[in-house]
């Protein structure tokens, strides 16, 4: 049994390493900006929801609020790139420690609820979230926050035309969150995670701090959620509540890893690269048609999936590959 | 009246019951007995449509396999399950009333007169709420519900458990009442002796096959039978 | 402030509150049924604001007149959602509590994108109506008359509900929730209970809307105004609970109101999200919850 | 990795397929970027029957119509060159903006980008058009900070809230002077969004410079199921007049809300927006009697701006409405950016920026009541001069300025 496993993580780990390097040279003979921009945002959230995944999928508390996190770690890396000058990379992990702080403040009086309670509960401290910061004008109330243009560099974090440098920052973000999901998948606090998700009660008999290894899971999907979100608003350039801290981009940063395969290693990832792709082109070439075809589609293939696929697309590759290689 | 052929049935990935084979008469009290885990309750679930099978079960010549489970108690078979399942919440007469739901006709609720002569107890908690009885009395109103459901076939999945003792008899003198009105009863129980006395006919089923069957008074007195397969 | 101003704000959120309750109604029928948050819920009251409105332009009859037609056709809709989509989502085997949430979420999508398909996106509203734009005044506080009227619809639409709940299918219904196997053995089709429980809550909020529709406007994205508070009254009143969704309902109106009064009205959904927090941390199930 | 791969491979397909799809080679393409879906839809979708109506004066022949570009037959200094529309949906999210103006400037190769309604799409867009050095014509952005980035490419035909605001002042001074009719309190009323923070931001300034009070400051949840609570507000103020800049939604549905506890505020003066769609009009029906709003347009001015019927009479044809305070800023900045690539006789974006500096356009040659077209250093049209109208028997009449007015303003409409 358990060489078995290590078998299968350690494929994992290669198949992860040889899909990393395929990345890596695959926007190089790519020039058109529409299509880089199309990898940069499908790279972006198969991060986002594989930091989902860490409190959606293994912990399996569904929280459709997870737009707060993103809306503060954009909103701290941007104000201190904005007003103090702080370069963003550092400002990313600020914007991400103080959003997984949010998360920690968040789970404590929310995890005592459960299911649909859970749930509706995490949708409404989001949208407290977004009514505060549309009313507070000291981070920019409804006008936003806009990022000037300080010149081409790295440590701004900005170019003036040149995607492939987020590319490469949307790519590391996801291949960190992908490289920490996988490390949970073996870790102990991997397994308390399950343990919580299966059966509560379960999981507090085998010893498992219930409290605590949900606290842990929030901080941990907090502090990449805000990441994500710090990098989104140096990609945009501009933030403000509508766009950064909506329930609709909660839901946005929680389907991949439902259609994909909740608390699965490959899910999330699948989920955005089928979703994401998929409503960007056909609200840019359907959409402007303005008759609604886009948002009937996008409705119809969340339904489809759901229902036809109700374990997430992921479970595809496991058919595949029992009938390749005639083991599961 | 039931016949039970070759019965195969999993529960939750263990095979529950293997090749069993049943026979219920008309007017008979049947006893299946056996120990915890021997399959009874998944024999009385799968005549009941309430888990998928393999195999064949015949009703008055109807086939049950085809049937949704209440399509089944419609055809004439009620079933006292395990654990009572009464709706907590409703009153002692609504659940009673909701027996006679899926029966048209003037005389849907008549089998009230013969549950409260059974269970003159019930008559007198009309309004309680279900969740509020005793062990006891949840148990007479699980069977005075499915009677009201008029069955042909009535099936007890252990009656006596977490019951006050003196109310077991009453329990079971009861069910010989609803055989001696004409009702057939499949009745599962791990009360072994008592089951076995009031039983005309009776199997014994250890781990998902009948190791045994015979008239229930031929094997209470089968010592042999008892330390073998029921562990007494 | 008045007496006046006083007596206003709270007749202003009792009138929102009951349409609030009744919009959160046939949400919390539907969960307390079977375990399913209907997503798609603000746009089923959506498409019952649309057929009120393409019925009054067919026929300019008064919504109200309209409001059981609507009704019926709300709930054959409501039927069909749960043949169609929700009881092939009950019966997967896998993360069915994530499988019914986005087959609602998609199917909201989806009723969005065809209302405006059909209608397009422009605002729409229904005019020169018997009550439109009528008030009552009483002793210096206005009652809006087709609020009054939305009002009693409302308070009749939970009387009926109720009514319901002692009828002999209310008391399935009930059993059916309480135990959705045990029924199947008293042969009750539970399949059939919950599409008619669809039928019934896509109803409700049919009348809902049909109300709503003669004092707001109409619009494909209409339903999102009123969504997250009917999850919110639902929540705070417990799923599953009509009398919880109706003194949500009124809670919340009050709160909203109040709120507006005392602070920014644009914070005035930050006070019915406190409360209802605030009730969550010491009753986690709701005011009238089952625990 | 094959799953992915096999999964990911068709989209991505599809994308290359579609951005391979070819330019006839003499057309001119202007990005136009709008919400088409979502709440601001019908605001786009009538922009973009306006942008339609617009490039169709343009492009066909027909006879003259008295407005900029108004003889048809394509750009004659570009061999009869044609206008070309491509719209993309910016879905009121500045993120799709900023994507699908770099996707409208480097596949579909716009030598200009035209839109976009709402201001938080503005600031993303007006990013991107800077960085490609593309022209970017701010046709119905009223947010008065847009301009004030310093930027190169950014032009604006439309005047902003700024100069909307001061223009009601300056009419409240104007009636004072000649009626009497003194206004010596507002009521600000506002959404929460960046429209009615921006606006109200300026209506607070010059209230304050007008030695007016402010009786009540009034931010709202835009799309609320109800505005009583704050139309008991502005019952308890009322003030002489009520400022409100709403969408169409929150106008109706606020206009309802006082009337539903007996209140009928002495004047509204709006900041035009929700006040002056049709939708509006008919969702408030008779409560809207009376209401005064800013616009850049006034229907009514067909004696002084000719072009007024015709080009109306061709976007009905194709709307079913008559061009309002949006659309007919759309229309104007449309035929602003034709002539400037006209003029420039050149495609390249430089070129048209240069003549979009060298404009000078006199007002009766657009169908707007303004003074003109011209350029400030920021690329804010500064004879941009908007007009009052107040709603009577339904429709918006012109009552200020003066000279362009027809009919007086009439106070406390009962």
């Amino acid at each position: 049994m358990v060489p078995s496993i290590t078998r299968r993580r350690r494929r994992e780990l290669v198949i992860a390493a040889v899909l990393l390097a395929v990345l890596i040279v695959l926007p190089l003979p790519i020039h058109d900006v529409y299509t880089r921009n199309l990898f940069i945002i499908t790279l972006l959230f198969a991060g986002l929801a594989q930091a989902w995944n860490i409190l959606g999928g293994y912990c399996g508390q569904i929280s459709l609020g997870h737009s707060l996190y993103f809306g503060i770690g954009a909103y701290v890396s941007t104000l201190m790139f904005v007003n103090g000058h702080i370069p963003p990379p550092v400002g990313m992990i600020a914007g991400g420690l103080v959003a997984a702080a949010g998360a920690l403040l968040v789970g404590w009086p929310v995890f005592r609820l459960s299911g649909h309670y859970y749930a509706i509960a995490t949708v409404v401290v989001q949208e407290i979230g977004y009514l505060l910061a549309l009313n507070w004008d000291l981070i920019g109330g409804a006008s936003g926050v806009f990022i000037p243009f300080r010149g081409e560099s790295w440590l701004n974090l900005q170019f003036r035309t040149d995607k492939l440098p987020y590319f490469y920052v949307a790519l590391g973000f996801a291949a960190v969150t992908w490289a920490v999901a996988w490390w949970l998948e073996g870790a102990r606090l991997g397994f308390s995670w399950r343990a919580v998700k299966d059966d509560v009660v379960a999981a507090r008999s085998l010893g498992v701090r219930v409290f605590r290894s949900k606290m842990a899971a929030a901080a941990l999907s907090g502090f990449f959620t805000g990441v994500g979100g710090a990098i989104f608003a140096q990609y945009v350039g501009y933030i403000d509540p509508d766009s950064i801290l909506s329930g609709q981009l909660a839901i946005l940063i929680a389907l991949p890893a439902v259609l994909g395969g909740v608390g699965t290693l490959w899910g999330p990832f699948l989920g955005a690269a089928v979703l994401i792709p998929l409503r960007e082109v056909s609200s840019s070439y359907l959409g402007a048609s303005g008759n609604g075809f886009d948002l009937m589609l996008y409705g119809i293939l969340i339904m489809a999936v759901a229902l036809l696929r109700p374990q997430g697309l992921a479970s595809l590759g496991a058919v595949f590959r029992r009938n390749a290689n005639g083991a599961p | 009246m039931l016949r039970i052929e070759g019965l195969n049935a999993s529960y939750r990935g263990l095979k529950a019951l293997q090749g069993v084979s049943l026979n219920v008469k008309k007017g008979q009290i049947v006893a299946v007995v056996g120990a915890n885990g021997a399959g009874k309750t998944t024999l009385l679930k799968s005549v009941a449509g309430l888990v998928t099978t393999e195999g064949s079960i015949v009703f008055d010549g109807q086939d049950l396999r085809r049937l949704k489970a209440h399509m089944i108690s419609r055809a004439g078979i009620g079933l006292v399950p395990e654990g009572r399942r009464l709706f907590p919440r409703l009153s002692v007469e609504d659940n009673l009333r909701l027996g006679a739901y899926a029966i048209a006709g003037p005389d849907r609720f008549k089998p009230l007169e013969l549950v409260f002569s059974l269970f003159p107890r019930l008559q007198e908690r009309l309004a309680q709420r279900a969740e509020t009885l005793s062990g006891g009395e949840q148990q007479m109103l699980a069977i005075g519900r499915a009677l009201m459901t008029q069955p042909r076939l009535l099936m007890l999945d252990e009656p006596s458990q977490g019951i006050m003792p003196k109310l077991v008899d009453d329990i079971f003198r009861a069910i010989q009442r609803i055989r001696d009105l004409g009702l057939t009863v499949l009745l599962v129980e791990q009360r072994l002796a008592e089951a076995l006395e009031i039983a005309d006919y009776a199997y014994v089923l250890q781990t998902g096959r009948v190791v045994m069957s015979g008239k229930a008074a031929e094997i209470a007195a089968d010592s042999a039978v008892r330390r073998a397969y029921l562990g007494l | 402030m008045t007496i006046e101003t006083l007596l206003q704000v709270a007749v202003s959120g009792l009138l929102m509150g009951l349409i609030y309750a009744l919009v959160a109604a046939g949400l919390s029928l539907i969960f307390g049924l079977m375990d399913v948050v209907n997503f798609a819920h603000g746009e089923l009251m959506m498409v019952a604001m649309y057929a009120a409105f393409t019925l009054w332009q067919m026929s300019g009859l008064d919504p109200f007149i309209l409001l059981p037609i609507v009704a019926a056709l709300m709930f054959g809709l409501g039927v069909a959602i749960y043949r169609l989509l929700i009881a092939r989502a009950l019966s997967v085997r896998f993360n069915r509590g994530m499988v019914q949430i986005f087959v609602t979420f998609g199917l909201a999508i989806f009723i969005r994108g065809f209302m405006q398909f059909v209608y397009g996106g422009e605002f729409r509203s229904i005019t020169g109506t018997w009550l439109a734009n009528r008030t009552a005044n009483i002793y210096g506080v206005y009652l809006p008359l087709p609020q009054v009227a939305a009002s009693l619809v409302c308070l009749l639409a939970f009387a009926g509900l109720l009514a319901i709940g002692r009828t002999e299918f209310g008391r399935a219904l009930e059993a059916t929730r309480e135990d959705r196997e045990a029924v199947a053995l008293i042969g009750i089709d539970r399949d059939r209970i919950f599409a008619l429980g669809w039928g019934l809550g896509a109803a409700t909020v049919g009348v809902a809307g049909v109300m709503l529709a003669g004092f707001y406007y109409i619009s494909p994205n209409v339903g999102a105004n009123f969504a997250l508070i009917a999850y919110v009254t639902v929540a705070l009143g417990g799923f599953g609970s009509m009398l919880g969704a109706l003194a949500a309902g009124l809670l919340i109106g009050e709160v909203e109101a109040i709120t507006a009064q005392l602070l920014e009205p644009s914070l005035k959904q930050v006070g019915m999200f406190a409360i209802y927090l605030a009730v969550l941390m010491f009753r986690p199930r709701g005011l009238f919850g089952k625990l | 990795m094959n799953r992915i791969a096999a999964a990911a491979a068709p989209l991505f397909m599809a994308v290359t397929l579609v951005a391979g799809q070819a330019q006839a080679a003499d057309d001119i393409v202007i990005g136009v970027v709008y919400p088409l879906t979502g709440n601001a839809a019908p605001i786009g979708l009538d922009a973009k029957a306006a942008y339609e109506t617009a490039a169709d004066i343009i492009n066909s022949t027909h006879a003259p119509i008295p407005v900029l570009m108004g003889n048809g037959g394509g750009l004659d200094r570009l061999g009869g060159a044609k206008i070309k529309l491509v719209f993309a949906d910016s879905q009121n999210d500045p993120q799709k903006a900023r994507a699908e103006t770099e996707r409208l400037i480097t596949q579909e190769h716009a030598v200009a980008i035209v839109g976009s309604y709402t201001s938080a799409t503005a600031v993303t867009i007006s990013q991107v058009t800077e960085r490609y050095e593309v022209p970017y014509m701010s046709a119905d952005n009223s947010s008065p900070s847009l301009n004030q980035r310093g930027m190169k490419w950014f032009f604006r035909t439309s005047p902003h809230d700024e100069m909307f605001t001061q223009a009601m002042f300056q009419f409240f001074a104007d009636e004072g002077a000649k009626t009497g009719h003194k206004v010596k309190s507002v009521a600000l009323f506002y959404e929460d969004s960046i429209f009615g923070a921006d606006s109200s931001n300026v209506q607070r300034k010059l209230a304050g410079e007008n030695k007016m009070t402010i009786a009540a400051d009034i931010k709202y949840r835009a799309n609320s199921p109800s505005l009583s609570a704050e139309a008991q507000k502005l019952k308890a103020a009322d003030a002489d007049v009520i400022l409100p800049s709403s969408y169409t939604s929150d106008a109706i549905l606020i206009l309802r809300a006082m009337n539903e506890i007996g209140y009928k505020p002495k004047a509204i003066m709006a900041q035009a927006a929700g006040f002056q769609e049709s939708a509006f009009m008919t969702g408030a029906g008779a409560l809207a009697e009376g209401a005064m709003s800013r616009s850049s347009f006034a229907l009514d001015a067909t004696a002084s701006r000719p072009a007024i019927a015709p080009v109306n009479a061709l976007y009905r044809a194709r709307n079913d409405k008559d061009m309002n305070d949006n659309t007919s800023r759309d229309v104007t900045a449309l035929f602003t950016l034709a002539d400037a690539i006209n003029r420039a006789g050149s495609a390249k974006p430089e070129d048209i920026r240069k003549a979009l500096i060298a404009t000078d356009i006199p007002g009766n040659l657009t169908v707007m009541p303004w003074a003109g077209v011209k350029f400030d250093e920021t690329g804010q049209n500064v004879k941009g001069t908007p007009v009052i109208q107040q709603v009577t028997n339904g429709v918006y009449h012109t009552i200020w300025p003066f000279d362009v007015a027809v009919q007086p303003a009439v106070w406390d409409v009962k």
